[in-house]
Parts: C-alpha cells; structure tokens; sequence
C-alpha cells in the first residue's frame, strides 16, 4: 500500500523533515539520533532519516532523495566539510531550506544553508588545553604529553588536535611527545597506549579525543601499573556516560564536553526556518566542561 | 656440496623462511629504534613488554585468519568474519551485562555458547548460500558482512556495552603460566584446526575441493559438505576472536569491533603463502602472516610514525614482503642473466560458472 | 532422434542461454524499482532514476574498470584510494593554483600509472593481485592524508561550472556531465570488450591463461593493460567524484572497491574470470544504486536496519537471480 | 627433402626440473615437407623438447636454430610470430570462448582495428569443413567433448601462416574416421613445404605418416632414423631400451575366443536417457564382463559412460544393481554402488595438479572412507608403490606434484586411483590416451586380469582394435544412440563395427 510519506509536507501542516546522519559509528552519534528521533516525535514533526553510513556520497544521494520527496526541510550531519555546494544549491532552486547540525560546510556561498547548529570541535580542544595549561602552570620542569587522535583525516580528529595545540603553545613547558591515531575507538586507544607507555618512560598526560579511546587507554595505563588521573592526567572530549563515571571515579581529570543532544533546538529551528522566520547563522550547542567534582553531581542524570 | 650448503640450501627454500626474515628484520629494525624493543619484564607475576602485546593481540587475528585459510582453500572467501566478531561479542557481552552477578562462572560460559552458537548458525547460513544454492562467496558474505554490521548494532542499540566481567576479562587480558591466555587460546585453536585437518583426510579433501572441484566430484567428494563446513568452522573461529576483542576492552562495539580484520586475515593468508585461487593450504603460513601483520602494526605506535604516513609505510612493507617472497622476484636478481622461469606445469583452474 | 533436430534443440536453447544471467538482472531490477513506484509516490519521478545515474556515475566507471580486472580472474584493491587520490591531488593542485587543463591532465595520469605499476608487479613477480593490490590501496590512501589530512574545497571555476551543469531542464529533470562521460565510458569499454583484440585477450585470459599463454596470446602485456585501465577508470572516476563534490577528502570512498566489487559481480561477471559484461555491470551499479533510494525514500529506518535491510535486499536479489538462473539452465 | 636445409635445428638441448633432469643434450633437426615424428615412452622429454622449442620453457643449455637463425624464444608469443605453429599435448584452448574464436584468437580478421565476427565465424565453418567437422563455431567451445576440442586445436595450427607445426599428441581421442582426415590436410601441408613434427604412441600412425623418426629415452637422444629403415620392433626396442616382444605380448591378449561373461548381471538400466545428450538405452553389464564402447567422435560414449556414473543426472530410465533399483542421480551414489569412473578429460576432471602422486591416487578411496577415516601411512605406502611399480609410473617418486608428471605418467595415476578402490563395474572413458605402448599393454593385461576377478568393466576407446581385443559384448553408439549390442565373437571385427555404424539402426546382435 501507500505509506504516504513525503511530498504532502504543506497539505496537512505537519513539517516534513529529511534528516541525513553521518552514520552509527559511535555510541555519542547513537545518542545524537535518538535525541533528534525523540525531539522530532515531540514536536510532531515527520522524520525521514537517513544513515549515510559515513560516507559523503551516501549523503549527497540522501539530500537529492529528499529533494525529490519534497520534504520541507532538510537538515544533516556533513561527514565532511567541503563539497556540498552542487547539492545545496539543489535544495535552494527547490526552495528546501538546510540546516547544518554538529557539524559545519566550508561553502563560500553562506546563503545555501540557514544555520549551523553544532559544537565547535577547535573549541573542545582549545578547552581542554586551556585546563591543562591552567594545571600545569606551576609546572617548572618540562610536562610530556601523549596524544590519542581520532580517526586520520576527520573534521573532530584535526579540529580538536588543532585547538589543543593552539592552547597549550602558551606553556613551552608542555610538550606533544606521541600522537597516534586511535580511530576513536576503545580497542585503538588501548593498542597505542599500550606502546606510548613502553616507548616514553614518562609520561605527565594524556588527551584523547574521545571518551571511548581514553576508556581504552585507561586499562592500558593500569596494566603498565600505573595509577590514572594520578600518574598520568587523563584528558578527553565528549563527556559519554562511560567517560563521566571515570571521570567521577577519579581515574579522568577532565572532560570537555560534546553534546549529541541537538535534538530539541533542531526542531525548534525547524519550526522557525519552516515559518520564514530568520535565524542567527550560528547556533552553538550548549556545553559545559566537566571537572572529577563536576562529573559527579552531573552522573546521576546522565542518560547517554 | 657440503652439509652446511645443503642445510643452508633447505633452509633459504623453505616455504615460510621469508616471511621469517622479514619479521625478524621488523623486529631488529624495532630495536634499532627503540633498544628496549625487545625487553619482557616480570611484573606483577606476568611478563611484560612489547613482544607479549604482539602476540596478545595478534591472538584474534590469528584465529579468524585460521578459518579463513580454510575457507580460501577451498577457493572461497569469507568476508563476514568481522561482521561475525561484533556479533559474537556484543552477544556474549549483552548476555552477561543482563546477569546480576557479572562475575559468575555460569553466567560467562551460557554467554560463550549463546555468541558461538549464534556464529555457527550464521556461518552455517553463509555456508548453505555458497554450498547449497551456489552462490559466489565474496557476494553470499557480503551480505552478512553489511547485514551483520547492523544486527550487532541491533544487540547493542548503537550503544558501546561495557561490562564488569572478571572470568570474561580474562578471554583478552587474563594470563596464564605469566603469558597471556589469548595467546594461548589462540594456539590451542590453531592445534585444534591442525588436528582436524591434518590428522584426519580433511585437509586433503579440502585442498582437493579447492585444486580441481570438478576432478574432486567425480572422485566422490560431497564437496558442498566440505564447503559448508568450512564457513561453519570460519565462524567459529570469528566468534571466539570476537569474544577476545570485547574482552580486550570489557566492552563490545558493535560497530568498531573487527572492523575490516576481514582484510587483514585474508593478508595474513596470502602472506602465508596460501593461494586465493585455492588448493594448498599453510596453516603455520598463516599464523606468521597474522604476527607479520600485527608486528606492523605495533611498529607503527612503537616508531610514532604519523598517522599520515602510516599507511604508506605498510604499504612499503606489504609490498616488500610479497617481493621478497615471490619467487618470481628472487629469481631475476640472483641470476640477472638467465630468462625469467617457465610457468608451473599446466593446470586448469576449474571454473564453476555461476551468476553471482 | 537425428543429430539434425538434436543439434537444433541445443542451439535454440542455447542462443538466450548465455544471456540469461543479464536478462534476469534486468527484470529483477524492473521489479525492484517497481515496488518503489508503488510504495512511495515521489519514486515515479524520473528525475528519481536521473539521480542514481547522477549520484552513481563515477561508481560506474570505475566499475567498469574493475570488470577488466574480473573478467581475467584478476581483483583491483586500490580503486577506492584511487578514486580519492585523484580527487585529493586535483583539489591540492587547484588550490595551488595550477591551470585546470594541466590538473586533469596530471590526475589523469597518476591512477593509470599506479594501476600499470601494480600489473607489471603482479605480472613479472608472479605475486597474487589481492596483496599486489591491498598495498596499493595502502599507498594511494596513505597519500591522501599525506597531502592533506582535511579536506581541501575546490573552487575553480571549471570545475564548478561542469559540477554544476545540468543537461536537461535546469528547473525539472536533468541529468549532469559526469553521467554522459560515465556512459561514454561504458560505451568504449563495451566496444574494447567486444570488439578489439585486447578485449578477447581479456576474455580468453580469464577462462584459462595458461592456455592461452600457450596458444600465444600476450598475456602479460594484457594483464598489465587491464590493471592500467582500472587504474585510468579510477582515475577517471576519481574526477567524475572531484566533480560531484567539488572536494578531496581524505577519507572518501572508504570500503568503495568493494560495493564495485560487489555490483560487478551481481551484474553476472564471474569472479573467476572468462565470462561477463559490461552492461551487467551497469544493471549491478543500478541495484545498488536503487536499493539505497528505496532506503532513503522509506526514511523510517535507524541506522542498524538500514545496514540489516540493505542485505536483505541484497539477499533477495541474488537468490531470485540465483534460482532464475538454474532455472533456464 | 633431401639435400634442402633443415629449417628447424636444436642442438645440445638440457632441461633440468628440479630433480628431474628432462632433457639431456638432446639434438633434433625438422626438415621443410617432412613429416617428422619423435618418439618416446611416457616422461622420455617430448612434450619438453617440443616446449622448449617454443620458448615455453627456457633452456639450460643448447641453441635452437630456426631458418638459419638462432633464436631464443621467451614465449609462445614469439614462436607463433616466428612461425611455429604448435598444439600442445593437453588440449590448450580458452573453453569459455565460442569455436570460431578459439580457432582465431590472436589473429582474428579486423577492419579498422575491429574484429570482424561475421567473417571470423564464415572463415571458422570452412576451416572445420576442410577437417570435415560440423560443429556450430558460434557454441562455447566446452560444450563440446575432449576429441572436438581436440580438433578444433588442430583447426587453428593449421591455419595459421607457419614454417613449422609442431603437433603433440593430436590424434590421443580421435577415431580411425578423423585421424585420417588429419592426416590428409597433413599431407597436402607437407607437399607445400611445411615441415611437421609429430608426437604419438600410435606406431601404426607413425608408418603411415612419417617421413623421419627420432626416438628420446629418459630425456636423452637414441637417434634419427628415415621410417623405412626402422621396422616396429627395432623402433618400440630403442624407445624401451629392452628387446621385449611387447607386440606378440599384445596378440595374446586377444578375447575372440573368450566365452561371453557368464556372471550374474551386475547392472541394468533400462530406457535410461537424458535429453539433447543420449537416446534412451538398454544395458546389461555382468559381473566379470568388458563391455567396449565403440562409435564415432561425438557419438555420444562419454555421455552414456558419464550417465551410468551419475556425472551427468539422466532424466529418464531406471537402474537395478544386482537387481535391486538402485539410484545413479550422483558420483558418490554411483561410487557407493561400487562403480568408478576415469574421465576422458583428465586435466579438467581428472588429476588434482597441486596435489602429489600419492594424494591423487588415493583420493577416491579416501572420499569413499569419509573424512574422519584417513587411510593409514602403512597402507597409502603399500598401495602406491604396488601401483606406481605396476604402472611404472616416472618419477617414481610419490611425493611430487602431480602437475609435474608428463601426460601419460598423469594418465597412469588417474588409473591407479579408481584401481584401489577395487570398484565392481569399472567405467574408463579412454584410459590409454597417451600412454605407451608398453604401459599400454600392461593396463590392458590389467583390465584383462581385473575381469577374470570378476569385476565388470565399460571400455570406451577411441581406437576399436583395442575395444575389440578387450571386450566380451561391445555396444555401438552413433549419434548419440545405442545402435548396436554385439557379442564379440568371431564374426565380429572392425570392419563389421563400421558397417554397423555405417548403416546406423539395425539393431542386429545379441539381446542383453
Ligand atoms: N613442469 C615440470 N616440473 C617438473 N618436472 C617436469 C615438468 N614437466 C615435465 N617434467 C618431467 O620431465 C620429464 C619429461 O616429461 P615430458 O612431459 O616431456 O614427457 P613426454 O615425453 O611428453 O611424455 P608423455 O608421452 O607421457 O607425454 C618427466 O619426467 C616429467 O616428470
Ligand atoms: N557432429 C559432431 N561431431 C563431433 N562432435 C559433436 C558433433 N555434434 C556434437 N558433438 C559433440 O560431441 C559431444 C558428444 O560426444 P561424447 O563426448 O558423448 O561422445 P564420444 O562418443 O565420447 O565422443 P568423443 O570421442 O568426442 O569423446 C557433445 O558434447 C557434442 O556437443
Ligand atoms: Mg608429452
Ligand atoms: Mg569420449
């Protein structure tokens, strides 16, 4: 039969919206879609998701599918930044508003999309510099860093490596001794710190991008015997449940926090773009970052 | 011609007497490095250091790149080990995070048998695909490759499910006479598929099945018997490399867990010196590709090559190994002068003509 | 029974026979793409076929080069890092500021090279093309996020202005420029095939290259031609891709070799080698293509359905295929 | 002949495989219109010689000199360029291409660089008329048996511009019927001046065919003799290196005088067929009867022995075996009823290359036992080296790669196999191709013995004398139907097998 999906957005006033996500390969972007699925019920707006599964192309046909479909509105996670301008300038001659959500396109042209709705992974880096610097500034002697990268060539692995560089360069007493790719997983990042701890005799810290490869690193750490958040300070992005309870166990020291939960200030922008209401070019998300104190009065209501 | 020569002689032509000379020279270029490269330490009553990392992790690889072998001999492939790992793991780990007490010896081992019971059902699938309705083997696991990638994230709800399992744990990280009890798992299997092949005719009848299909049916092969058996076995050995993977970490991804440890397998096959094509088999081959493999990989952390140039560098070293093997290469550089080796006798790959 | 009539019934049942596998492909393809013009109203838009032409035309071509490599029972690892590599080098180049005429040119050159160097490899070493060409994929990977480990945006105006052409009804249906180069690739690859020496070559290789070393064919050199078009449809592709994007990524294309494999070998082409066709690989890109705007299109399904429904399809695809195909045996 | 220069030299010619030394200073000189046959039992280095010549394999030592220049061929590529045409002993074409483009791969008619399949298929349908073979050039070639194959490889030497034709083994599955007809187009090739080297164990095709002869002994030259100074017996006496009476050895075996099997029927089909393979037939097969096969190229033997062993299905007809019904639908439900089968195709169906001489032989034993029994050390050890002696099979040697053995010794091992496991009915689809004659005879005094044990044989040969000195009934096939059941008596010989064949349905001989 008919499922009558799609192309009928404006007959019957509800908003139809195309959601392209960039895949499942996390736990953090499982969260970010059931936020957005969750927040979508919510407000009655009709969902179509996509999985992209990661892949640019995936997302190029999604976009033109719901081109098609006529839906209202289109809004996706890009897998990258650049290479959307063909697409979007698509969705523009068809009068389809996008919206961009965790994270940004590097087009020329701002009027393809409305907004940008997302974290700022160079803020997340800077953030988690900027504590460590504040840590260590009594530091005389030079503070050995490791650094667990995430997968080679993404948008969070170079944005968050970048900010964190940029932040720690005030202190030339904290220095980057390894910096490794872990490909954001806890299998990687217990692999290569495995390494790092045979390799460097000492080391002060370590910044993970993500929770899932610092949780990995922590049982290596433990297996060379040594003490984590005590022998070496553990920093990481994303502030997952898993991560928060190490943190709060005192085996983190500090997360900078990456929401996935867009959901509810997605639909609401939905709802402006929708009605031809403007709205500002840049939306941050709200974050926080969390301390070993912070993370344990923030666990109890932590759901992802 | 002395002793010594022919000793020597033996030696250089031995099958897998390359593949050696390009471990150890990974290793020494390691120590060159890095000289405490090669140093184990006891510490906290097990040993310790970068060699028990490599054979630690490379346990999984060697298991899933052991039924791989057999799979390959027979002319197959299987592409859904990695898919069958993730599944594996996220069941055995959803099974006794669902347990009140994780710790329970009981709990842990209906775990095992939920996840292998589970992998042998899918790999009996994949089996009847190929065997049964003839369907080519890169296409019939391919689709449990991408559908098995969405059923184990099924079972974890795209969630990482982190356990607190001590018995479990110890399938990754446990030790036993100070080694790592992977390892040991690891070789227990290898022993076991040894056994199974090489003690009984199972192994020449697969070799057999892989060489000639056509000569072996009409020598009286159920050959699709065979075929079917050993995309079961190649399950099995995925399902416990999977529960060594979650182990690793007390947690199972379903969507991270064995990614693309397909190719890595069928890399430590080939490097092993078993043919893609089918036939003879090499299972000692195979477990010092799935050690080449991993020494590569640890060689990258232990050297902090960039992760940009990492891959370059392996694709260096793959090359290089295959080169120095390839006997095709040896030989025009020990004789310059002489014309390039005739082909190997005539054999006709029998081909089976299927649609997909 | 006279060996007249005998032999009549065998060519009567003959001529279709080895068309079978293709003609089945198609009406299972017309089938499939019915159930979405039944399922969802939108599907019926041609412009919906148009876009899987458009969103597939460089899978296509470098499907097409991967068909060579299959029908001599060989395998191509390195099409996906090839295709991002040309992309990658293309944007780096343009960024550099190098004339657009010299960047096609150069990124034309480099898959087909890569591609040549990896036959003669495979051919003068006598080494499996699996490993041969993993390396490469290793390598042309390895030199994406060497040269860059983000993305890098094309702006020149050449390529814009190609990306975003639209042959057709700017405002209503239109199909862009890649999917006509795309099809001028199939066209002269189907022509090579049939009717050039190089592409029996291709063909007799592939059901037996000992023989037909001994019938004095030239094996080598033909081995190492169809690593080199692999190379060049690659390349190629990897343009057509430049195109779709107006980017190179690092990471793009990731795991793409094996949905080429994957739609070469549903379109009919034996991994064995000896027997296939390019438009089979057509009809195999196009099951791809439309099982994923069914997927789109239905908009209802999470991420791990939509991996777990896609096999499905997949599966349902290839039994039905699987059983015509015996049937008329 | 006399007097011109020989177009074709090799001199000093060494071939080492490791651990065999094939070749050993071997010259032979090809002169332009002779015909030249080289001689050899199984493994004595022809087919070495021969690929050696055409850059196939490289030389250790010695020079080939062609048309007065030396030449180093590095492959097939540059003989055939060079002008020798070969056919290589196994029948070495592409069977997935279709007829015609196996005849002219390579070398096909173009226009603008495009091949021109018309003209291609027109050419093909002539080339096979002049060999008066009727087949349908547009078919893949491996729809059709191993003696069209064959056939269809000779078409495509022999159209090729050449100096020299090099053909090994040709005529190993042909019939009387098709030899002569190669040998026609052979003749007219010599009286233009091509100069051909031929390899067979036929000595009767050597006499009638060859100008010249030159024997090889484990890879060694014995010597070069014109065929009119080297009566048979001196010949079979240098290719052995014994004085053996092998030819009075053969007379014996004759079964004019054997009485009729008198054992208990084995196997009976009745209406048993499959459609566009073979009419349904009826047969009887008795304990310790040889039942010979005997008909014309394509006339449908090998679908009748490939029937019975269940490597085709039938779609029509029952089977009793020691008259209980029994279901032949597969070869291991044949095998389990006790009945072996050698293929006619050995490469494609017979031997397994990469595996060794032991493993091919107890190969179907072993599938017989089931994986979980292997057969012992202890007894592969008897059973090989009582066959491999038996067969003398060359290398003696039972752990080498059976690809490496030469086509007869190859032939030898697929015998062995289906011999060990003491099968009741014994189904062997031309079992002498390319075998000695020496080996020859012992295979045959072998089936002889093996059937006075009681075991019932179907015999399908290409060459009728050895059907009719075998076989106590032999069947006549043509096209593709069993026209014929003849006890083999007196009255029977070759002659009225032809007039049977000849005059098609007459349904003569005895009932079964
Ligand atoms: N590729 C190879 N590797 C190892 N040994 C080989 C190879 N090819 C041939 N031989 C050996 O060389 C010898 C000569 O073989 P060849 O094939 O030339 O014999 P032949 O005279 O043609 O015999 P037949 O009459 O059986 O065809 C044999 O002992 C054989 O085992
Ligand atoms: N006119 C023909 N001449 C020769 N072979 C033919 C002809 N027509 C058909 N064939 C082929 O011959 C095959 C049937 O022969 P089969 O192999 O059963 O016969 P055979 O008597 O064993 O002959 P052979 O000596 O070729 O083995 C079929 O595959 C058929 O395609
Ligand atoms: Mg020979
Ligand atoms: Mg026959």
């Amino acid at each position: 039969g008919n499922s009558d999906t799609g192309g009928n957005g404006g007959d019957d006033g509800t908003i139809t919206l195309g959601f392209s996500q960039v895949g499942a390969e996390s736990g953090w972007r499982t969260a970010n879609t059931t936020s957005i699925k969750e927040a979508a019920t919510e407000a009655g707006i009709e969902l179509k998701f996509d999985d992209a599964q990661q892949k640019q192309e995936n997302q190029i046909k999604a976009i033109r599918n719901f081109i098609q479909q006529k839906v209202d509105v289109i809004a996706f996670s890009p897998v990258v930044e650049s290479g959307w301008d063909t697409v979007l300038k698509e969705a523009k001659d068809a009068k389809i508003p996008v919206i961009l959500t965790d994270r940004s396109v590097d087009s020329a042209d701002k009027s393809l999309y409305k907004t940008f709705l997302g974290s700022d992974f160079v803020k997340e880096g800077r953030l988690a510099g900027e504590w460590l610097v504040e840590q260590k500034k009594a530091a005389t002697g030079p503070v050995t860093i490791v650094e667990l990268q995430g997968t080679t060539g993404s948008a969070p692995a170079n944005d968050r490596k970048k900010g964190f560089a940029e932040a720690i360069a005030a202190n030339p007493n904290l220095k980057i001794v390894a910096s490794q790719s872990g490909d954001f997983t806890r299998a990687g990042g217990k692999q290569v710190m495995e390494q790092f701890l045979k390799a460097n005799p000492k080391i002060d810290v370590l910044f993970a991008h993500n929770d899932d490869m610092g949780l990995g690193a922590l049982e290596a750490i433990t297996a060379a015997g040594k003490v984590p958040g005590k022998d070496i300070t553990i920093i990481t992005v994303d502030a997952v449940k898993d991560g928060m309870q190490a943190l709060a166990d005192g085996k983190f020291n500090f997360i900078a926090e990456c929401s996935p939960l867009l959901g509810p200030q997605l639909m609401d922008l939905v709802k402006k773009v929708k009605n031809g209401e403007t709205v500002p070019a840049r939306i941050e998300t709200q974050e926080t970052t969390f301390t070993q104190e912070q993370a344990k009065e923030a666990l109890p209501n932590r759901k992802y | 011609m002395s002793n010594r020569t022919a000793g020597y002689r033996a030696l250089t032509t031995h099958r897998l007497f390359w593949p050696v000379v390009v471990l150890v020279g990974m290793l020494a270029a390691n120590t060159v490095y890095r000289p405490g490269f090669l140093s184990v330490q006891m510490r906290d009553g097990h040993l310790y250091g970068s060699l028990i990392d490599i054979l630690r992790l490379s346990a999984p690889l060697i298991l899933v790149a052991l039924g791989m072998t057999l799979v390959i001999a027979t002319g197959g492939i299987d592409l859904s080990v990695g898919s069958l790992c993730a599944i594996s793991g996220a069941i055995a780990c959803l099974h006794i995070s669902q347990q009140r007490d994780q710790n329970s010896l009981g709990g842990v081992l209906t775990a095992l048998a939920l996840g292998l019971g589970v992998a042998l059902v899918l790999g009996a699938w994949n089996g009847v695909l190929v065997a049964v309705i003839g369907i080519q083997p890169i296409i019939a696991t391919l689709i449990l490759m991408v559908a098995g990638r969405g059923l184990a994230q099924l079972i974890t709800e795209g969630q990482i499910l982190t356990i607190n399992s001590d018995p479990y744990k110890a399938i990754g990280v446990g030790h036993l006479l100070t080694l790592p009890l992977a390892i040991f798992l690891a070789l227990a299997a290898a022993l076991l598929v040894a056994a199974v092949t090489r003690r009984t005719a199972l192994g020449l009848i697969i070799e057999s099945v892989g060489g000639n299909a056509r000569a072996s049916r009409l020598a009286g092969i159920r050959s699709a018997r065979i075929t079917f058996l050993v995309y079961v076995i190649s399950a099995a050995c995925a399902a416990v490399a999977g529960f060594m993977m979650t182990a690793n970490v007390s947690s199972a991804d379903g969507n991270a867990a064995g990614l693309w440890v397909e190719l890595d397998a069928i890399l430590a096959v080939v490097i092993g010196g078993t043919s893609l094509a089918g036939g003879r088999f090499s299972l000692g081959g195979t477990i010092l590709g799935a050690l080449l493999i991993q020494t590569l990989t640890t060689t990258v952390y232990a050297m902090n090559i960039s992760p940009q140039t990492s891959l370059l560098f392996k694709a260096v070293v793959v090359i290089a190994v295959c080169l120095i093997q390839a006997p095709g290469f040896r030989a025009r550089f020990t004789r310059r002068r002489a014309p390039a080796a005739g082909p190997t006798p005539v054999t006709e790959q029998p081909k089976e003509q299927v649609p997909a | 029974m006279t060996t007249l009539s005998l032999l009549a019934a065998r060519t009567r049942s003959r001529l279709p026979r080895r068309h079978v596998p293709v003609l089945a492909t198609l009406a299972l393809l017309l089938v499939l793409y019915g159930v979405g013009v039944s399922q969802y109203r939108a599907f019926s838009n041609i412009q919906v076929v148009f876009n899987v032409f458009i969103d597939n035309g460089f899978l296509l071509v470098v499907a097409v080069g991967m068909t060579f490599v299959i029908l001599t029972g060989g395998i191509d690892l390195s099409v996906g890092s090839v295709v991002a590599m040309t992309a990658m080098v293309s944007a780096f180049l343009l960024r550099e500021g190098l004339p657009a005429a010299l960047v096609l040119l150069v990124a034309l050159l480099i898959g087909p090279t890569l591609g040549f160097l990896m036959g003669c490899v495979i051919h003068f070493f006598d080494i499996q093309p699996f490993i041969v060409t993993l390396a490469g994929m290793f390598f042309a990977r390895g030199m994406c996020t060497f040269i860059s480990g983000s993305s890098i945006p094309i702006t020149d105006g050449f390529w814009t202005s190609t990306s975003q052409e639209r042959i057709g009804n700017p405002s209503g249906n239109f199909v862009s420029i890649s999917v006509l180069i795309a099809f001028a690739v199939v066209a002269v690859a189907a022509y090579v095939l049939a009717y050039t020496r190089l592409g029996r070559n291709v063909y007799a290789i592939g059901g037996n290259s000992q023989s037909a070393l001994l019938m004095g064919l030239p094996v080598g050199r033909t081995r190492i031609a169809v690593y080199t078009i692999s190379g060049l449809c690659a390349a190629i592709g990897g343009i057509l891709l430049s195109f779709y994007t107006l980017s190179g990524a690092p990471l793009i294309g990731v795991g793409m070799e094996l949905d080429v494999i994957a739609a070469v070998v549903i379109g009919g082409t034996v991994l064995t080698g000896g027997s296939g066709y390019v438009f089979g690989t057509v009809l195999g890109v196009l099951v791809l293509g439309v099982i994923q705007t069914l997927i789109t299109f239905d908009g209802s399904l999470n991420s791990w359905w939509t991996k777990i429904v896609i096999g499905g399809l997949l599966f349902a695809f290839i039994l039905l295929q699987r059983l015509i195909g015996i049937r008329y045996k | 002949m006399t007097g011109s220069h020989p177009v074709l030299t090799m001199t000093g010619i060494s071939k080492s495989f490791p651990g065999v030394r094939a070749l050993d200073g071997v010259d032979f000189r090809l002169f332009p219109g002779e015909v030249h046959a080289l001689m050899g039992e199984n493994g004595a280095g022809k087919s070495t010689l021969i690929k050696v010549l055409t850059g196939v394999y490289s030389t250790d030592h010695g020079t080939v000199t062609l048309g007065g220049d030396e030449v180093s061929f590095t492959g097939p590529m540059q003989a055939t360029a060079a002008g020798v045409s070969t056919v290589y002993q196994e029948v070495n074409l592409c069977t997935n291409l279709s007829v015609a483009e196996n005849i002219f791969i390579g070398r096909e008619p173009r226009r603008l660089g495009a091949v021109r399949w018309a003209e291609m298929r027109r050419r093909a349908r002539a080339l096979l008329a002049r060999l008066d073979l009727d087949i349908d050039v547009n078919a893949q070639l491996g729809s059709y048996s191993l003696a069209v194959q064959q056939m269809v490889a000779i078409a495509r030497a022999i159209d090729i511009e050449a100096r020299v034709l090099v053909l090994d083994e040709p005529t190993s599955s042909l019939d009387a019927g098709e030899v002569a007809q190669l040998f026609r187009v052979m003749r007219q090739l010599r009286d233009d001046g091509l100069a051909i080297l031929f390899v067979t164990h036929f000595l009767d095709q050597v006499y009638e065919i060859a100008d010249r002869i030159t024997v090889l002994r484990n890879g060694q030259l014995v010597g070069e003799y014109p065929t009119s100074q080297l009566p048979q017996l001196g010949l079979v006496e240098k290719m052995i290196g014994k004085e053996l009476q092998v030819l009075e050895r053969l007379d014996e075996q004759s079964r004019h005088d054997a009485a009729p099997a008198e054992g208990a029927p084995l196997l009976e089909v009745r209406e048993l067929g499959r459609r566009s393979a073979v009419a349904r037939f009826d047969l009887t097969i008795h304990e310790g009867e040889v039942v010979g096969l005997a008909g014309l190229l394509g006339s449908g033997r090998t679908e009748v022995a490939r029937l019975l062993f269940g490597a085709d299905r039938a779609d029509h007809g029952t089977v009793r075996v020691h008259g209980t019904p029994a279901s032949l639908r597969t070869p291991v439900a044949a095998i389990g009823q006790g009945i072996g089968f050698c293929s006619e195709n050995r490469r494609a169906e017979g031997i397994v290359a990469e595996l060794s001489v032991r493993e091919n032989i107890i190969l179907a034993l072993q599938a017989a036992r089931g994986w979980l029994r292997p057969v012992p050390r202890r007894r592969q050890d008897d059973l090989v080296e009582r066959y491999v002696r038996a067969l003398s099979i060359r290398p003696a040697d039972p752990d080498i790669p059976v690809g490496n053995l030469s086509g007869g010794n190859q032939q030898k091992v697929l015998l062995a196999r289906w011999l060990i496991t003491e099968p009741r009915l014994l189904i062997l689809d031309e079992p002498t191709r390319g075998i000695d004659i020496g080996a020859k005879t012992e295979i045959q005094r072998l089936v002889a013995q093996l059937s006075d044990g009681g075991m019932a044989v179907l015999f399908v040969s290409a060459e009728l004398e050895e059907v009719l000195r075998l076989s106590h009934t032999i069947a006549v096939m043509r096209d593709r139907e069993m026209v014929a059941l003849l006890a083999n008596d007196q009255s029977v010989d070759a002659d009225r097998i032809m007039q049977t064949i000849a005059a098609g349905a007459g349904h003569e001989g005895v009932p079964s």
